[in-house]
C-alpha cells in the first residue's frame, strides 16, 4: 500500500502521483530502473500498469503520471486525492539497458506522455552525468499545454550539460521553440550524429513509427534504438497472457526492446 | 428435407448476376454429420453448400457487421431464422437491399442425439416469414405451444425450482458464447460484458451469473426466435431455453398473443404497448 | 474523491422528536467521504442556507446531502444555496427524512432513526455519483406560426403580434374568419358576428407582424421547440394577389355556378369566387375542380375582363418554409352528418336542415337575406321544430361527447326565429338543457319566456310527412306522453366534430389527438393549453368543443404562452435529459419508438476514427427531452443515461443501505 | 399462518423456505422505487398526513416509473433488500404520457421470470399510486412489509459474503 | 518414472475406486444438463470412471478456478487494509478418478506457465495435493488428435496412475509416478502383474492409436505455421467463427485470465476469472489502441499461440489434442482443421 504525498497537475488530461509506500522499511527497500513498470490499483476500481516516471537515484519517493485514457484512469483522476491509499505492486520488467548505453553519447525522443519513462531514465543519468557523454532530449507535444513535466524541462534547459529541444505540432503565438513533428523536427534540426550514439525512445503508436523511419534514414542501427513498448498488461507476471506478442511476454520481456528485438516480433503492436 | 441443389443454384445465379459479396449456407463437417455455417465469397466454393435437417446454425447471426462488414450477403433462413432476421430489419441492423433472403419452408432439424429437436416439435412458424425467394411448400402458422419444461417446472415447488436455477447459475462459466451466438445480441458493447459494462464489474459467480443471463434474457423478452442457438453454443450445456421460453408464454398470453419478429416492422414486445396490458398484478 | 457534506435538519420538533437526529449527524460521519456533518434547527431559513453556504467553501466540499424535508419541498431552495456559494446546484441530494421517516414512524423512534441514517447514506452515496450538470439553453426563433384562422387563430394570432412577435398565420380557406364568419348573432347578447369578427380579420391583413397565408396548408414540420422549420403548402389560387384590387368583375363575369359552401349549399357561387363579401383577404381563387379554362381549357373570360390581368391559368401549387419557434394549432371544428338518423328521414326529406343551414338562412347577408325558409317550397315556416342533442351524447350513432354549444345555439335560434317571423313558433325537443356560463341561463329563459318557445323534454322518435308538413313524433317525458308536432321546418342541432383532418396534422406536428380526433392536452387541468410536444398549443374547438368565449380565452393563453416562451433570448430548461453514449448505441432505434415526445432521432456517425464507412446512432434532442428516463430503460447496451439518474447514481442508492 | 405460530417461539419462520430462521426483532429492507410525479408526491402526503406505517421501506426517486430496468430490481435483491416494491403513476395519469405502459409491460415480465428461478411472488410487488392517494400508500407499505417479514430474510445470490 | 503395474479385473477396480473414495477427496466425470463435469464425488455410484468420458470442461477448474479471490480489501476513514481471501487452495490431498490422458497432459503443460519466474503458490499446492488417476481410451472420439502431437501418450507421465482395459480383459493398474505408486500400494489391489503386462498394455495403445482418424504431422505443421504469420487464410479459415469464447473457457491449457474488482460499500474482492484472447476486447488499451482488432487477427494469435510460441518458449505444444473446443463450439470449427487447413495452403 502507498499513500499519495503529492499530486501534481501536468497537462489537462495527465497528473503526476507522487506516492510514498506506507511502511517506511519498504519504502527504503523498494528498488527500481528506469523503464520498468508497477501495476497501480484504486482499490474497487480496477488495477492498471504505468511505468515509473522517477528514478530511484532520487528515493523516498516514486512518480506515476497518468494520462485520462479510460475508465479506471478517469476514476484515479476523479477519485484520488492527497492523502489517500493505493495499491501498487510491483517493480515489473526489464529497464533501459543503463550500463550498456555507458560512456555514449544519448539522444532522448519523446512525445507527450512518453517523456514519463524517458523522465525517470534521464533522471538517472543526470544523476550519473560522468557515466555518460553528450545529452540531447527531443520532446514534442501536441500542444503547449500538452506538455508534461515543464518545471523539470525548465530546469534541464538550464543545465548547461543537456540540449534540450521541444517542440509542438502546430504553431501557437507565444510558443518560441520549434513546431513541427518530432521525425521533421529529428531530421531538420536535431540531426543527430550516428556515430557512439543511443537512441532512447518512447511515445504514441504513430510518433514512434515514423521516428523509426527517421533514424533508419539518419543512419542509427536498429540495435542503437532503444523503445518502450505499450501492451495491454494485467498481471504483471507472465500469465494472463495479455501482453503476449509471439513467444514474447512484454511484462517479462520488456516493455524495454531494441528496434532490432521488435523488428523480430510479429507486427502485432 | 434437403435443399442443397435448390440453394446452390441460387447462389450460383446470385454470384452471376452480382448481386451479392458473400454468401452464408452451410457446409458438411468433415469429421462428422453435423454442419458448418459456409461463408463464401467465392463461387468456386458454391458445391460445398448442402442444406438438410442438420443445418441448425440460425444464420442471421452472421449478419453482424463484425462477420460480413456490411456487404451484400445471400443468406439461408429457416422459420425462427427469418423472425430473427425480421427482427434486425426492424432494429435496423440490416438494410433489407443489402441481403437477398433464401426462405426455407422448415420441416425441423435433429438435435445431437438425431431426435426432432423440442424448439422444432414447438415450432410456431416453420416458414420463413421473409424471404426473396422461398424453397418448399409452406405449411403455416401453427398453434402456440407452452413449452413442456416450462409447464413442468411450473408444477414443482418454489424453493426446489429455485435450487434447479441456482445449480444452472452456479454451472455459468461466463464464456459469452450464447450472447455470441444470438443474432439479436448485436450491440456493439453488451451490459453483462465483464469488460466493458458499467454494470458488471463482477466475477464469475453464480450471483453475477444470475444477474447477468437475467438481465440477458430480458432485453430477449418479447425479442426471441427460439432458434437456441445460445442453448446450442453454451459450452455448459445449461438450459438456457427455460428462461426466454418463460418470458415468451408470459408475452404471448398476455399482450396479445405477441411472438417475437413474425411480422415486418414488428417490433419486440417492450417496446409497444397496449392500454389493455394486465393490470392486476399491481397493487 | 469526492468531499460531501451533510446537513441535517431539526425542521423546528417535525423531525427532531420522533429522530435522534444528533445520533444521525455521528453516523454520518462514520462514512469516509463526509467531511462534516452537521445539525441545525432549520435548514431552510436563511441561516441555514448560510451555513450550508460556509461549509461548501471552508471544506472544499464536492457535494451536499440536506436530510430534511421532501425534495418537492426545498430542493429549488438548496439548490440556490449551492450555486450561491460558487458551487454547481445539481451536486445536491436532499434526504427525505420528515415525510419518509419522522412523520411516518411517530412511534418507534428506533426505527425512524435508522431509517433516516439509510436515507442519508444513500443520498450520500448518489451525490457521490452526481455530475455538474448546466441548464440546457436552446436558441429560439422568434416567429409564432398559428395555424387556422377561425376566430381562434385570428386572436391568437392578434395578441402574439401585439406583443410585436412575427405571426405566420396560415388559413387552408381562401379567406379567414371561419365559423364565426358563418354566424349570424351570437349568444349571449345577440351582438351581430359579422359586426364584430370583421374588425379583427382586417386587424390580421393589416397588421405589421402578422403574415397571412391563405388558401394554404402545414405539409411538414420539424424541429423541437423554439426551433421549428414549417413547410407550408400555398395552393394554387390562379390568381396574382398582388395585383388583383379584389374589383370583383371576374365573380361577376364567371358563367360556371358551383354550390356555395359558405352558405352550406344553400345558393351557388362561381367558379372563380370569393368565399363571402367581407372575406379577407378580399382577393378571388379559382376552383381548379370547377373552372372550365383549368378543366377543359376552354372559357377563360376572367382573364379577359381582369384589368390588371392577375389571372394566371399556369400558376402551380407553391410550398414555402417559415422558421418559428411555437405552433398554436386553431383548426377548429367541423359539424356531425346527421344521416344515421334515418327515422327522421334525413336526406328524404327536404325540410329537415341543420342548424348551421339555418343560421346561414337566418343571416343578413345570408342565401335568403336573413329570412328562414322551407328548402322544399321557399315558403316561410311558422312552425319550427329544434331538435338537440343530434349526434351528441348518442353512443349509438353519433359520438358519446356533449357539444356543448347546442343548447344555447338552439335557444338563440328560437329567439332568432321569433325575430325574423313574428307569427312563427319554436317547438324544441331537449334531453338537458346545459346553460352554464355567464348570461347563458338567463339567455334560455329570455328564449322560453320573451319568445314562448315551446320546450320539450324527451327524444325525437319518428318524424313523418303529413302533406306539405312534417309529423314531429316525440316523447315529452314532463308529462310522460307521446307528442306529436306540426312543422313547416325541422332544424337539427348536429354534433360538433374533430375537423377530419386533424389525426393527419397531429401526426405531421407530433402533437397526440383523441379517439375524437380532438388535439391532445398536455393535462387536462395544468396545462390545457399546451401539447404535450413543447412549443406546440392548442386554441379553440380543435382541442374540444368551446363555445366562442372560451375559444377566445383560450387562444389568448395561446399567446401568453408564445410570448413566454419568447420572453428571453433563449430557452431555459432543466438539464435532466437523456444523453446518448455514441460508442455503446448499436442504433437499433427502439428508443425512438418509446420516447414520447419524439425527442430522439438518428444521426450517421463514421464507423471507425476517420473511417469513410457511416453507422446509425439515436441522438436526443435536449431541447425536446423532458427527461422521462423511458428510453434509459429500454436501451439494451445501456448507452442512454439520464442526467441526475444516471445508472452509477442509482447502483450507489441501492448499495448504500 | 404458520408463520404466527412460529413467531410466538422467538422465531420467524420463513414461508418461502422454512430452512431460513430468523429472529423474531428480524426487520426486513424493502427498496422503494417511486416515480417523482405520482407515488413520491403520493408518499409525501402520507407523510403530511401522519399517517404510519412500517419503517422497513427505503425510498430511490425516479423520475418515471418507466425509468426502471428490471436490472435495478435483480440488483436490489442481490445486494441489500429484501424485497422491493416499484410504484408508479395509475396508468392514463403518467406525467410523461405512456411511461407506465411499458413500464408494465416489463414488469409483469420480470416479477413472473423471478418467481420462475425461484423467488417468491411477493418479494417484488407493484403499485399504483397518486400523488393523492397518501393512504393508500401507507397501505401498500404495510402490506409489502408483512408479506416480506413472513417470507423471511433473503439469502439466495447475495453478494455481502464475500 | 515409475512402472508398478498391477492386474485385476472390473470388481478389483471397483473396489480400487471405492477404497479412494473412502479415504480421499475425490473427484469424478459426474452427469449433468446431459454433459459430465468433474465433480466431488461421495459414492462411486454418482460417477462411472471405468471409461474414459468425455467431459465439457477439463481438469483446468480444478486447478485454476473459474474465478478466484486474490485478496480482499476495506475501506474506512483511516485508509485501506488488504487482506489474504478466506479461499483455500487444498490444503489435504485429493484424488481426480476418470480422467484422460490429454486432460492430464494440459496440467502438465500449464505447468510450465505457472512455475516460470512469478510461481502462482496456489496453482502449486493444488497440483502437489492431487493425485491423478487417469483411464485410457480405448478408441479415440471423433475430434481426438492427441497422438499426433508433440507428446508421447503411451508414456505420458502427466498422471499419476493409469487405468488400462487390456485387450484380454484384464485390467491393469499402472503407477506412472512416485505419487501413484504409493496410491496403489496404499490399496488391497496388489496382485502384480503378469510378465505379458507390459506387451498387453502396448497391444492396447497400438490399437488406439490405429482408430484415430485426425493425424498430423507435427514437426512439419509446427514448421511451417512458423512462417505463415501473414497468411491470408487466417481470415478464411476464421470468417465462421462467432468470438465466442467458449474454446478457450474449456480449452485445458488455456491460461488467459482478467482481473476485476468488485466493491459493495466500503468493502471489496479482487478476482481473477477466465479471459480469452478470442475476445474482442482482450487487447483493448485505454488509448483505444488495440493491436488485434479483428477476428482473423485474434484466430491467428489463438493458433500460433497454440502450435507456436509456447513450444518456441516453453518446449510444449499448448494444444494436447483433446478436441474439446471443436465439440462445444457452436459452428463446430476444429483446431485441428484450422492448423492444417492453413499449412497446407503453403504446400
Amino acid at each position: 500500500m502507498c499513500k499519495v504525498d503529492k499530486i501534481i497537475d501536468e497537462t489537462p488530461d495527465v497528473r503526476t502521483y507522487r506516492l510514498i509506500m506506507n511502511d517506511p522499511a519498504r519504502m527504503e527497500t523498494f528498488k527500481w530502473m528506469p523503464g520498468q513498470f508497477v501495476e497501480f490499483s484504486l482499490l474497487g476500481h480496477g488495477e492498471c500498469t504505468f511505468c515509473i516516471s522517477s528514478s530511484s537515484t532520487r528515493p523516498g519517493y516514486f512518480d506515476c503520471s497518468i494520462k485520462r485514457a479510460g475508465v479506471v484512469t478517469a476514476d484515479i483522476h476523479s477519485q484520488l486525492e492527497e492523502g489517500m491509499d493505493v495499491g501498487i505492486r510491483g517493480p515489473y520488467g526489464n529497464w533501459f539497458p543503463t550500463e550498456e548505453i555507458k560512456g555514449k553519447n544519448l539522444l532522448f525522443v519523446g512525445g507527450g506522455i512518453g517523456l514519463a519513462p524517458l523522465r525517470s531514465l534521464i533522471q538517472y543519468c543526470i544523476d550519473n552525468r560522468k557515466d555518460y557523454k553528450d545529452f540531447t532530449i527531443l520532446y514534442g507535444a501536441r500542444t503547449s499545454a500538452d506538455m508534461c513535466y515543464k518545471e523539470e524541462i525548465e530546469e534541464w534547459k538550464k543545465n548547461p550539460s543537456l540540449k534540450v529541444i521541444l517542440t509542438i505540432d502546430k504553431p501557437e503565438e507565444t510558443w518560441k521553440e520549434n513546431v513541427g513533428v518530432v521525425p521533421k523536427i529529428l531530421e531538420e534540426v536535431v540531426k543527430p550524429a550516428v556515430e557512439n550514439t543511443k537512441v532512447i525512445t518512447c511515445g504514441p503508436p504513430i510518433m514512434i513509427k515514423y521516428t523509426l523511419v527517421s533514424l533508419d534514414k539518419l543512419g542509427f542501427a536498429p540495435k542503437d534504438v532503444i523503445t518502450t513498448l505499450e501492451m495491454k498488461m494485467q498481471c504483471g507476471l507472465g500469465k494472463c497472457g495479455r501482453c503476449n506478442i509471439g513467444s514474447t511476454y512484454v511484462c517479462k520481456d520488456g516493455p524495454v526492446f531494441t528496434y532490432e528485438q521488435l523488428k523480430s516480433l510479429p507486427d502485432e503492436f | 428435407m434437403d435443399h442443397s441443389k435448390q440453394i446452390q443454384d441460387i447462389a450460383s445465379k446470385l454470384f452471376a448476376e452480382n448481386k451479392i459479396d458473400y454468401f452464408v449456407g452451410y457446409r458438411q463437417n468433415a469429421i462428422d454429420d453435423s454442419q458448418v455455417p459456409y461463408l463464401i465469397s467465392d463461387p468456386a466454393e458454391i458445391p460445398r453448400l448442402v442444406f438438410t435437417d442438420r443445418s441448425v446454425f440460425n444464420l442471421a447471426n452472421y449478419l453482424k457487421p463484425e462477420h460480413t462488414r456490411r456487404k451484400r450477403v445471400g443468406l439461408v433462413v429457416k422459420g425462427c431464422d427469418s423472425r430473427a432476421l425480421n427482427l434486425m430489419l426492424t432494429e435496423s441492423q440490416v438494410k433489407r437491399e443489402n441481403v437477398y433472403i433464401i426462405g426455407i419452408c422448415c420441416e425441423g432439424v435433429l438435435n445431437e442425439k438425431g431426435e426432432k429437436a423440442q424448439n422444432c416439435i414447438e415450432c410456431v412458424m416453420p416458414d420463413a416469414v421473409v424471404y426473396d425467394e422461398m424453397i418448399g411448400t409452406p405449411t403455416g402458422k401453427r398453434e402456440y405451444i407452452v413449452n413442456a419444461d416450462i409447464k413442468e417446472l411450473a408444477t414443482i415447488a418454489l424453493e426446489k425450482r429455485a435450487d434447479y436455477f441456482e445449480d444452472i447459475f452456479s454451472n455459468c462459466i461466463r464464456c459469452n458464447a450464447c450472447r455470441h451466438s444470438c443474432p439479436l445480441c448485436y450491440c456493439a458493447k453488451c451490459c453483462i460484458d465483464q469488460e466493458t459494462s458499467t454494470l458488471y464489474h463482477g466475477a464469475n459467480t453464480s450471483s453475477g451469473a444470475m444477474h447477468a443471463l437475467m438481465t440477458w434474457s430480458l432485453h430477449l423478452a418479447g425479442r426471441c426466435v427460439d432458434c437456441r442457438n445460445c442453448e446450442k453454443a453454451c459450452p455448459s450445456h445449461l438450459p438456457l431455453h427455460l428462461l426466454h421460453k418463460q418470458n415468451e408464454s408470459v408475452i404471448y398470453e398476455n399482450f396479445q398473443q405477441h411472438l417475437a419478429g413474425m411480422e415486418k416492422d414488428d417490433r419486440g414486445a417492450f417496446y409497444k404497448y397496449s392500454l389493455s396490458d394486465p393490470d392486476d398484478f399491481i397493487l | 474523491m469526492a468531499r460531501v457534506g451533510v446537513f441535517v435538519c431539526y425542521c423546528g420538533a417535525n423531525i427532531a422528536d420522533f429522530i435522534d437526529v444528533p445520533a444521525v449527524v455521528e453516523e454520518a460521519k462514520k462514512i469516509k467521504e463526509v467531511k462534516i456533518s452537521v445539525l441545525y434547527k432549520y435548514m431552510c431559513s436563511d441561516p441555514g442556507q448560510g451555513m450550508i453556504r460556509d461549509a461548501i467553501v471552508q471544506n472544499r466540499l464536492t457535494s451536499v446531502v440536506v436530510a430534511a424535508c421532501s425534495p418537492r419541498m426545498h430542493e429549488k431552495t438548496f439548490r440556490k444555496a449551492l450555486s450561491d456559494a460558487g458551487m454547481n446546484p445539481y451536486m445536491l441530494e436532499v434526504a427525505n427524512i420528515r415525510e419518509h421517516s419522522s412523520w411516518v414512524h411517530q412511534k418507534d423512534k428506533k426505527a425512524a432513526t435508522e431509517k433516516a441514517n439509510d436515507l442519508i447514506r444513500m443520498a450520500i452515496a448518489k451525490s457521490i455519483a452526481n455530475e455538474q450538470l448546466h441548464e440546457i439553453s436552446v436558441p429560439v426563433t422568434k416567429r409564432a406560426l398559428v395555424i387556422g384562422g377561425g376566430i381562434a387563430g385570428i386572436q391568437a394570432a392578434l395578441d402574439i403580434a401585439d406583443a410585436r412577435i412575427p405571426v405566420t398565420l396560415v388559413e387552408k380557406s381562401p379567406s379567414i374568419g371561419g365559423r364565426m364568419a358563418q354566424l349570424d348573432e351570437t349568444f349571449p347578447t345577440l351582438d351581430c358576428s359579422q359586426c364584430i369578427l370583421t374588425p379583427k380579420m382586417v386587424d390580421v391583413a393589416s397588421h405589421p407582424y402578422i403574415e397571412l397565408i391563405p388558401y394554404s396548408e402545414v405539409i411538414e414540420l420539424d424541429g423541437y421547440v423554439g426551433n421549428y422549420k414549417a413547410k407550408i403548402k400555398k395552393k394554387a389560387s390562379y390568381v396574382d394577389f398582388s395585383s388583383c384590387t379584389g374589383c370583383g368583375a371576374c365573380t361577376q363575369k364567371c358563367p360556371v355556378k358551383v354550390p356555395n359552401e359558405f352558405n352550406m349549399n344553400i345558393d351557388k357561387r362561381k367558379a372563380i369566387y370569393t368565399p363571402f363579401p367581407q372575406a379577407v383577404p378580399n382577393k378571388p381563387v379559382i376552383d381548379a375542380t370547377h373552372c372550365t379554362m383549368l378543366l377543359k381549357g376552354k372559357c377563360g373570360i376572367c382573364a379577359k375582363v381582369c384589368e390588371k390581368g392577375s389571372i394566371n391559368f399556369k400558376m402551380v401549387d407553391e410550398v414555402i418554409e417559415r422558421e418559428v419557434g411555437a405552433v398554436v394549432i386553431a383548426t377548429g371544428y367541423d359539424l356531425w352528418d346527421p344521416k344515421p338518423y334515418e327515422e327522421y328521414g334525413v336526406g328524404r326529406y327536404k325540410d329537415i336542415i341543420t342548424s348551421l343551414e339555418f343560421e346561414r338562412m337566418v343571416s343578413a347577408s345570408g342565401p335568403t337575406n336573413g329570412v328562414p325558409i322551407r328548402p322544399s317550397d321557399g315558403k316561410v315556416p311558422k312552425n319550427v321544430v329544434f331538435i338537440k342533442c343530434i349526434g351528441s351524447r348518442d353512443e349509438a350513432k353519433g359520438i358519446e361527447y356533449c357539444s356543448k354549444i347546442c343548447c344555447m345555439y338552439t335557444a338563440k335560434h328560437a329567439i332568432l326565429l321569433h325575430h325574423k317571423v313574428h307569427d312563427s313558433h319554436a317547438y324544441i325537443f331537449y334531453m338537458d338543457i346545459r346553460a352554464a356560463g355567464k348570461g347563458y341561463e338567463e339567455f334560455v329563459k329570455r328564449a322560453q319566456v320573451e319568445t314562448a318557445a315551446t320546450y320539450l323534454r324527451g327524444r325525437v322518435s319518428k318524424i313523418y310527412k303529413k302533406g306539405d308538413k312534417l309529423m314531429v313524433r316525440g316523447e315529452d317525458a314532463q308529462i310522460g306522453q307521446v307528442v306529436e308536432v306540426e312543422a313547416d321546418l325541422v332544424v337539427l342541432a348536429t354534433a360538433v366534430i374533430a375537423p377530419k383532418d386533424n389525426p393527419s396534422l397531429a401526426r405531421l406536428l407530433g402533437v397526440s389527438y383523441d379517439k375524437y380526433g380532438y388535439m391532445s392536452e398536455a393535462h387536462p387541468k395544468l396545462r390545457p393549453v399546451e401539447t404535450a410536444k413543447a412549443g406546440i398549443f392548442l386554441a379553440g374547438c380543435t382541442q374540444a368543443p368551446k363555445d366562442i368565449p372560451d375559444t377566445v380565452a383560450q387562444a389568448s393563453a395561446c399567446a401568453a404562452k408564445v410570448c413566454g416562451l419568447f420572453a428571453g433570448d433563449t430557452l431555459k430548461k432543466d438539464p435532466m435529459v437523456s444523453t446518448i453514449n455514441n460508442e455503446f448505441c448499436s442504433g437499433c432505434q427502439n428508443c425512438v419508438k418509446v420516447c414520447p415526445y419524439q425527442a430522439i432521432v438518428t444521426e450517421e456517425i463514421p464507423l471507425g476514427h476517420g473511417s469513410k464507412e457511416l453507422r446509425t446512432v439515436a441522438k436526443i434532442n435536449e431541447g425536446v427531452c423532458q427527461g422521462c428516463g423511458s428510453c434509459v430503460a429500454i436501451c439494451r447496451s445501456m448507452a442512454i443515461n439520464l442526467a441526475g439518474f444516471t445508472d452509477p447514481q442509482i447502483i450507489n442508492e441501492i448499495v448504500a443501505i | 399462518m404458520e408463520t404466527e405460530v412460529k413467531e410466538a417461539q422467538g422465531k420467524i419462520i420463513s414461508a418461502e423456505n422454512p430452512d431460513i430462521v430468523a429472529p423474531a426483532d428480524w426487520q426486513p429492507v424493502i427498496m422503494g422505487i417511486l416515480c417523482n410525479w405520482c407515488s413520491y408526491a403520493g408518499s409525501d402526503l402520507t407523510g403530511t398526513s401522519r399517517i404510519q406505517y412500517p419503517p422497513n421501506i427505503r425510498i430511490i426517486r425516479v423520475p418515471c416509473s418507466s425509468r426502471v430496468d428490471p436490472w435495478f430490481i435483480i440488483k436490489s435483491l442481490q445486494t441489500t433488500a429484501d424485497g422491493v416494491l416499484i410504484s408508479g403513476c395509475h396508468p392514463g395519469d403518467c406525467h410523461y404520457i405512456s411511461g407506465n405502459y411499458f413500464a408494465r409491460r416489463r414488469f409483469l415480465v420480470t416479477k413472473k421470470l423471478l418467481n420462475f428461478v425461484g423467488y417468491h411472488e411477493n418479494r417484488v410487488q407493484f403499485s399504483w399510486v397518486s400523488a393523492a392517494e397518501g393512504p393508500k400508500f401507507a397501505k401498500v407499505v404495510a402490506k409489502v412489509t408483512e408479506d416480506i417479514k413472513k417470507l423471511g430474510p433473503l439469502h439466495r445470490y447475495k453478494k455481502e459474503n464475500f | 518414472m515409475s512402472v508398478f503395474i498391477v492386474e485385476t479385473d472390473k470388481a478389483g477396480l471397483q473396489k480400487f475406486y471405492e477404497e479412494i473414495i473412502g479415504k480421499f477427496e475425490t473427484y469424478a466425470p459426474v452427469e449433468k444438463f446431459d454433459k459430465y463435469d468433474y465433480k466431488k464425488v461421495s459414492n462411486l455410484s454418482e460417477c462411472n470412471p471405468d471409461s474414459p468420458i468425455e467431459t465439457t470442461m477439463s481438469l483446468k477448474p480444478l486447478f485454476f478456478p473459474k474465478t478466484a479471490k486474490i485478496m480482499k480489501f476495506q475501506e474506512d476513514s483511516s485508509g485501506t487494509t488488504l487482506s489474504e481471501t478466506d479461499e483455500d487452495p487444498l490444503a489435504g490431498s485429493r484424488v481426480i478418478l476418470g480422467v484422460k490422458h490429454c486432460d492430464a497432459r494440459g496440467l502438465q503443460v500449464l505447468d510450465q506457465v505457472y512455475n516460470w519466474d512469478y510461481i502462482d503458490t496456489d496453482y502449486q499446492k493444488r497440483r502437489i495435493n492431487t493425485v491423478i488417476v487417469s483411464t485410457r481410451c480405448d478408441k479415440a472420439g471423433n475430434q481426438c488428435f492427441c497422438t499426433s502431437l508433440d507428446y508421447d501418450v503411451e508414456n505420458s507421465d502427466a498422471h499419476d496412475v493409469r487405468i488400462v482395459n487390456g485387450l484380454d480383459g484384464k485390467i491393469y493398474i499402472q503407477g506412472v509416478t512416485e505419487k501413484g505408486e504409493k496410491l496403489i500400494k496404499s490399496s488391497s489391489i496388489q496382485q502384480p502383474a503378469s510378465d505379458g503386462a507390459k506387451d498387453e498394455l502396448s497391444k492396447h495403445y497400438k490399437a488406439f492409436d490405429a482408430s484415430f482418424r485426425l493425424k498430423m504431422n507435427y514437426t512439419e505443421v509446427n514448421a511451417k505455421l512458423q512462417k505463415l504469420f501473414d497468411s491470408p487464410e487466417f481470415e478464411t479459415v476464421s470468417s465462421n467463427c462467432i468470438s465466442c469464447n467458449t474454446c478457450a473457457f474449456i480449452c485445458p491449457t488455456c491460461h488467459c485470465f482478467k482481473i476485476s474488482d468488485e466493491k459493495i460499500k466500503d468493502t471489496g474482492v479482487r478476482y481473477k476469472s477466465y479471459d480469452s484472447c478470442n475476445n474482442g476486447y482482450f487487447t483493448l488499451m485505454a488509448g483505444g489502441h488495440n493491436p488485434r482488432p479483428v477476428k482473423y487477427r485474434r484466430w491467428r494469435q489463438r493458433s500460433l499461440h497454440k502450435f507456436v510460441y509456447y513450444k518456441e518458449r516453453f518446449g510444449m505444444n499448448l494444444c494436447v489434442g483433446c478436441g474439446h473446443c471443436a465439440i462445444s463450439c457452436p459452428v463446430n470449427i476444429s483446431i485441428f482443421d484450422v492448423v492444417n487447413q492453413v499449412s497446407k495452403i503453403m504446400q
